[in-house]
């Protein structure tokens, strides 16, 4: 490959020849477009980009996307992407997955690869049920959600999929939402850059089991009320006209109101690179109505990569017994000669 | 062997008798390192030409209580000088570490048969602990057996007297006296334990060098006082030329893996999760990074199998390797990777089931699991290993099939075979076969689902090569293309290529072969696995005693060989041993309609020669 | 029925004929209401005292694009005057909502059958998503039938005209009006369907009444219009008397778990997750609380299943529902169940395999998973259900044996049985079964592995039970005490009991009931599951006409009736068909080694009666 | 049961007949003894106990115990307590797991159980190590252990258990050490206590496959010097002559050295039952050397309980549709006779 040549693909380059099969309206087209957009401009040839999902409404995304995938089984995309990576480092792989998928039949696999650092890019769609299988709660689901499997509403606390993934070790942990575009690939690039496992979170609307999940940061006016753009070196200010901003209380995180020159010098600028998790964790902590919906990259630092640590213990060793050959390996041991 | 009667108070100097074949059991606490020294006699009887097999028995706790009968190990050896295909069914010498381990084997021991007692822990407190009422040394209870008794503890502290070591590490070498012992009863010298020695405590001299020299009080001790007055000499066995090295299952295994990454060019990636008895694979390969192997202890066997396919698809050779309940696990993904038509090579150490079982005992029960447990219909090749060496050219084998036809293989051991050992003929580099694969590079008219002719195997078409970008799945595929297809005739299509694809293997696998009466006759002893030994053991014994007896080992279960239901036709009768109750000889029966005679075994252990000529005899009139 | 042919121009009264069976399919896009717009007319018919059979069909996509071939959903009905068995090999009539609907189904239409189509949606946009060239209305291809064309859509908008209702939501009505011209023509009333919408949408009053204007258009533009000359009535059948109501497999299912429930006087847990096509059992328990229910939604269907084990243990009804891919990852957990010997129902509502393979399809394929699919030697019972309202019998007799012998129970249904349904004539309370289990509760000589004489069952002994402390697990147990035991001997007995204990069940099962030729004959076509209204319609047909034809049908799978080898011997000829690859035939042929002959179909969808009746005529030569 | 009965039992009424099979030395005799002593004294009778648990020589546990046990499968012990407690509320029900059964192979049911807040007693037996299968490296074990199956040393980065805990929003989070028996029984004590369910990380000795892996708080030097004993209303103090405490800084939590007589007033006051689960997470981060090692309960919030809750919708179902009857359940839908 050739600068030139990459430079040439476009959006279109990756999409596939088959129909896109969602439901119209579903939040899943958007992800697909701003993906689509924001590969082309990755600097590597389409042949370099796997796609591995799960089973789900979501996990259906390799068959839109005109590079390798791999639409493997319901919860173990992070396993199967786990043992590509690990040999083929050179491939960028992205993984795609539901709520459900990631977190419910697949939270073993999901954790896992997080505190191993994988060298994956990790899109979970939540859209707060299983669409697939046509609406039942999920592990995000918020308690008392009515669903086909749940009547009288759920009883189950929902995960908030950053604390889980921070209270693994994660490195790389973000949370875009679906029809944000501009946001989504800008989170979208941040993560094909990091080399560790990059996790975002992206809200995702289905519009036919569970419609307007997230309109409380989705709906215009939410949006510039309640959405908290986190950024690197930046302090945490959001709302209408950047009215409000986030400090720490003696009881924790608290919202301030910031009237036109206020001081601002206690409202927290965010490093996404601390080594303790602590900050992220309580920051992920924060919910609407009474918080605002922090966005963008909460923590990004640096860690080992596995599979180049596993790799760089091959080629090490490798290199130390460079005459190993089949014959010795086979003749190992204590042998003896019969005549 | 027979062993000459023999006070024991005379001391006359020993007479040297030459014996063909002598099976030894080292039983003591698991504490004891009876699994080392029956491995330092073995090795040492290797290396001198005799034939020989192995059989360690180790229980499920890491370490139960000393001196109970639940910690008792124990390993036994058979040397011969001629070709022998099992450890022996009835020990002639056992060697017993404390009141447990003579309690817990010596209703196996042959009648006249060897005891050598370790007479320091043969007190009350240790009777207690194995629920012994009288001292068995004492009571006449081991009147039909010839028993040799000596302090090794206290002739261990004794011979370490003058070293810096605490008491506990002194009597941590008291195995090497007993080995000492019986080295010095069957006339083998102690210099390959001794090499060893210094090896495995390079970094701890001192240890080393008290071990040594309690080796050699054991030899002296036999030489100085007499205490058996015959020596006994395994000689040579006349094996094949060659080269040779004692081999465990586990290791082979893994030895052909690695040998069949070679001779394919392609890099292995072992998925695995810990589980007795298959974790020695993993153990083994992790240390063959300098040939480019990848091992991954995943999170479960689900991630395990998971991870190997994703190795596959990005065209390393996928392994994974389990025991019963683990395979289990596997099972959803297996036929992912049936589906996605990709090269995976699943091993199966087999063990006592159901659920969590018996860990530490083999079986052969996972059978139909490997043929059936998946949804759908759902056929893959699966193959078996009938002793330790023979692991290494299984496992072979079932590289090459998944790699020709593109489907996961199953590879069958068992924690006979992974435990046991055998002297192997190494084989030359240039006459193993040739595994070199073609990945698909030609982006003209590409067709992830298109199929070749004769395997009928799709093309691997590896991520990274430009204009080949294709997506697969779990989903039913449509036919050459390897899109989604609902469409019902697609689907009948593939689910009859999928099973095709593996009928194809039997047009090139050999013939299953008889040994025996070739042309048929009254009974056809049928195996597989393990039970090859015994098997083979019993039928020269009752041909040599004139006996109308065949024998035929099935390593390919999986299609069959084409001529399976021509050889069933050829015999009055067919008799199956199997460690389970019947599972192969369900599917020769469903498949040939010949009424297969199934001699089941299932109490975790091999059969014995004896049970099988008794079995036999029943079905010969 | 033959309708009559008829031209469509002509105006004059319809005459109002009486047909004694007709095959009707509703098909369209998956956002047409093609499945309420069935399930209305097969209720209004069943209300009237037809029987009938319904064989729904939608795509695996949620909602696949309109317009085209994937996102085709499809309804068939068949109503009756008299017993019948299946939905119908071919549609009568067939409701076409697209083009592509069209497309999608006219391949199956009888000859000479009806088309109603849709004109409104026949323009050039919808044939290029359904991949058509010319417009199949005017282009001739559908020579062979009768087709009547309307503007549902138009009609509709008119209907609505007056209506404050926004274009999608009228559009959205447009199924009523089909379903108004199809109760015309049927001569139905609509009164079922008007009240089944008043409650539907009892907080959307005007929807309600917009739906119902529709349905009312359509029929009147039928009976104004003069669209068809004929009218057809298909009469009452003549039923056992009772109480009926139409059922579908899983609702018949859950309803059965329930009764079981009751009759036994133990809680239900059902742990399950969702999967298609079982999730529904899980929604249709989860709306039972009332009774005492618990669901459990659980993380992963292995955690669902250990739920249920642990609800059994503690003494409720430990209940799991999957399909093929979920069963799969319960291996482990049922053989765990198997070994603690606790009873437990394990429902699999197959679907098209392997992998993920056709989850919206049907299947026959987990038949060797559930028997084989488990480490060891791990045999449990397996019974299936063959139509919607068997599935409530089934049920209960899956928990009498789970509880009587202490033992993990497979139930097979599948996706054509789960979502078909069928009239059920409901059972009187008092008629069912008395399911009532004794907990053990006297401490006195207490073993948790003492048996019962008669099933070897173990006693079920509650935690909170004063005095019966005890402990149970994976490991291989001692008979009686159930401590841990490593005993060759032991674990040999254990196998052979845990296999012995379900061989016990067929000690009281009853015999396999020949129907035809029951002292035997020239050839029996065997089945199990779903196939049983395709079999039970072929063979009637056939010996209609004179063939030496029976048929028998097998619900205990594992184990077989005593009398099984039996009948195979009786009959010259054994047609065993399946929708998959042969599996019970594979069991039948190893256990008796009579040479059934397997006729398979893996294509998603039953065996038609005729394509039963041309292979039987293959075999009666 | 009467108080009297129960106040008769003592800690051999929970000793079973079972021959303890662990190696000599084993760090699970001393937890096997603290748990048959403060059984006694939880005013429960004997058959009311069920210890419940998956495979490792931790999950023997049960046979050990004369009460009602279940030894299940590696890694299932949550999902199975959870199906016993959902019917059973009247149990008090302990799970028994290892590292490995905990978080490796069971780790989605683990993560599950807490968010759900079920009302069980988890004691995970944390011995960094697979002691079963004879020395293998588990997701506790530190990076670059060289164990049977990771010859050059392991690549994984370890889970922190608590941390994980508190990412899916636990309820209970404490923990001990084998041999600090009386520290051990006031733990068990609390988690007996607390309703939903308590979590207890256990440092556990595996003396034959990782011997002394926690010498660093075990050792008596080190006892005294980085045991940190968390107790609420409590301020972090701890170290020889209680010279040390910990307080916020700008970047985290610090130690301050505490001569005679220093000011305490910047001391963390610990408070286990804050809503956000913020400041336990920030605290479970610290590990020796740098920072003393957090022993005790760390957090302990009321939460509804899964199994009370899912009690209360049958029973309130129940009441409200009292007259339902299996008769009226068969009849339900469209009927009609056929006479
Ligand atoms: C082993 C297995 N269990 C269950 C299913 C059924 N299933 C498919 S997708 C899904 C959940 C989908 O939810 P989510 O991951 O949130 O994805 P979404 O459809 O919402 O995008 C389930 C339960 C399956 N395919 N395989
Ligand atoms: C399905 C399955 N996989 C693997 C095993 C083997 N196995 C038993 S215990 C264990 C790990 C034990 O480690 P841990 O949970 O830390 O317990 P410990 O022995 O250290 O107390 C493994 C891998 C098994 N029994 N079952
Ligand atoms: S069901 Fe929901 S998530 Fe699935 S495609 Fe439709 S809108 Fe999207
Ligand atoms: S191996 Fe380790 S954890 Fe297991 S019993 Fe022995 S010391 Fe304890
Ligand atoms: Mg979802
Ligand atoms: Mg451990």
């Amino acid at each position: 490959m050739t600068a030139t040549e990459t430079l040439e693909l476009t959006k279109k380059d990756f999409q596939s020849d088959q129909e896109v099969r969602w439901c119209p309206g579903c939040g899943d087209y958007a992800i697909l477009s701003a993906v689509q957009a924001t590969l082309p401009e990755l600097g590597l040839p389409k042949e370099k980009f796997v796609v591995v999902s799960g089973i789900g409404c979501s996990s259906r995304f390799p068959y839109y996307m005109n590079t390798y995938g791999f639409h493997s089984i319901h919860g173990r995309a992070p396993a199967v992407a786990t043992g590509l990576k690990m040999t083929r480092p050179d491939l960028q792989v992205w993984v795609v997955t539901g709520d459900g998928d990631a977190l419910s039949i697949g939270g073993n696999h999901f954790i896992h690869m997080l505190r191993r650092n994988v060298g994956l890019k990790v899109m979970l769609f939540n859209n707060r049920i299983y669409g697939l299988t046509k609406g039942q709660y999920s592990p995000t689901s918020e308690i008392g959600k009515r669903t086909k499997s749940t009547p009288l509403g759920s009883l189950d606390a929902p995960f908030n999929p950053l604390s889980v993934a921070l209270g693994t070790g994660a490195t790389f942990v973000a949370r875009s939402v679906d029809i944000f575009q501009p946001h989504l690939k800008s989170v979208l690039k941040r993560a094909a850059a990091h080399e560790g496992t990059a996790f975002i979170e992206i809200l995702q609307n289905c519009n036919i089991f569970n419609d307007k999940a997230f309109s409380g940061v989705t709906d215009k006016a939410a949006r510039s009320e309640n959405a908290l753009y986190v950024e690197d070196g930046k302090p945490l200010i959001y709302g209408k006209e950047n009215r409000r901003g986030i400090r720490r209380g003696p009881a924790g995180l608290e919202v301030v109101e910031l009237p036109e020159g206020a001081d601002e010098s206690e409202i927290i600028v965010w490093d996404e690179a601390v080594r303790s998790p602590s900050a992220a964790f309580e920051l992920a902590q924060l919910q609407a109505p009474e918080f605002p919906v922090p966005l963008g990259v909460l923590r990004a630092v640096d860690r080992p990569v596995y599979e180049q640590q596993v790799i760089g213990q091959i080629r090490e060793r490798e290199e130390a017994k460079k005459d190993a050959s089949l014959e010795s390996l086979l003749n190992s041991g204590d042998t003896w000669e019969v005549s | 062997m027979t062993l000459p009667v023999a006070g024991q108070e005379a001391a006359t100097p020993a007479t040297l008798e030459k014996i063909s074949d002598v099976v030894i059991r080292f039983a003591g606490d698991s504490g004891d390192g009876m699994q080392l020294t029956g491995s330092q006699f073995t090795n040492t009887s290797a290396l001198l030409g005799n034939d020989l097999s192995t059989l360690p028995d180790f229980p499920a706790e890491i370490r139960a209580p000393t001196g109970t009968l639940a910690g008792v190990s124990g390993f036994q050896v058979r040397i011969a000088d001629h070709d022998i295909h099992t450890p022996g069914d009835v020990p002639d010498v056992l060697i017993a570490m404390n009141p447990a381990a003579l309690k817990a084997n010596i209703a196996d021991l042959k009648e006249g048969g060897v005891v050598i007692a370790n007479t320091d822990e043969f007190n009350v407190r240790n009777f207690k602990k194995a629920g012994i009422e009288t001292d068995p040394l004492e009571d006449g209870s081991l009147a039909g057996f010839r028993v040799y008794k000596a302090d090794f503890t206290t002739m261990t502290r004794r011979t370490l007297e003058d070293t810096d070591l605490d008491t506990r590490s002194k009597d941590r070498c008291k195995n090497l006296f007993a080995l000492g012992m019986v080295y010095w009863l069957f006339s083998r010298s102690i210099d390959t334990t001794v090499e060893w020695l210094k090896v495995k405590f390079k970094r701890k001299p001192e240890i080393a060098a008290a071990n040594i020299k309690v080796l050699k009080a054991g030899w002296n001790f036999c030489d100085i006082t007499q205490l058996f007055q015959v020596r006994y000499e395994v000689e040579k066995a006349t094996l094949e030329p060659g080269v040779y090295r004692n081999i465990h299952g586990n290791s082979a295994l893994a030895i052909g893996l690695v040998a069949a990454s070679r001779r394919s060019g392609l890099p292995i990636f072992l998925g695995a999760y810990p589980i007795t008895p298959a974790s020695d694979v993993l153990h083994e390969l992790a240390s063959y990074k300098e040939f480019g192997v990848t091992t991954f202890q995943a999170e479960d066997e689900i991630a395990a199998v998971c991870a190997s396919i994703g190795a596959s698809y990005g065209g390393a050779l996928g392994v994974t390797c389990s025991s019963g309940p683990g395979i289990a696990l596997k099972a959803e993904a297996m036929n992912l990777a049936l589906m996605v038509e990709l090269p995976l090579v699943v091993c199966d150490i087999q063990r006592g089931g159901p659920s969590t079982g018996l860990p530490t005992k083999t079986e052969q029960s996972d059978l139909l699991q490997v043929m059936f447990g998946r949804n759908g219909d759902s056929p893959v090749p699966v193959l078996s290993a009938s002793t330790p060496a023979d692991c290494f050219d299984v496992a072979m084998e079932a590289v090459r099939i998944a790699t020709t036809y593109m489907v996961p293989v199953v590879l069958l051991s068992d924690g006979y075979i992974a435990n046991g050992s055998e002297p192997w003929r190494i084989p030359e580099v240039e006459s193993l076969p040739d595994l070199r694969v073609q990945f698909h590079e030609d982006a003209e008219n590409f067709q992830p689902y298109a199929r070749n002719e004769e395997t009928l195997g799709r093309p691997w078409a590896l991520p990274g090569t430009p204009g080949l970008e294709h997506r697969v799945g779990g989903l039913e595929k449509e036919e050459g293309s390897g899109n989604i297809s609902y469409d019902p005739d697609n689907h009948e299509l593939m689910t009859h290529l999928r099973s095709d694809k593996v009928k194809r293997v039997a047009r090139e696998i050999p013939d299953l072969e008889v040994h025996g009466s070739p042309d048929g006759g009254k009974l056809l002893i049928l195996g597989w696995g393990s039970t090859l030994g015994a098997i083979t053991g019993a039928v020269n014994d009752l041909r040599e005693q004139g006996h109308d007896v065949s024998r035929a080992h099935m390593r390919y279960l999986n299609p069959f060989p084409s001529n399976v239901g021509e050889v069933l036709s050829r015999f009055e009768t067919v008799l199956m041993p199997e460690m389970n109750l019947g599972q192969l000889s369900l599917l020769l029966r469903a498949e040939y309609l010949k009424d297969i005679k199934s001699y089941t075994k299932v109490q975790g252990k091999p059969f014995a020669k004896s049970e099988l000529v008794a079995k036999a005899l029943e079905h010969l009139g």
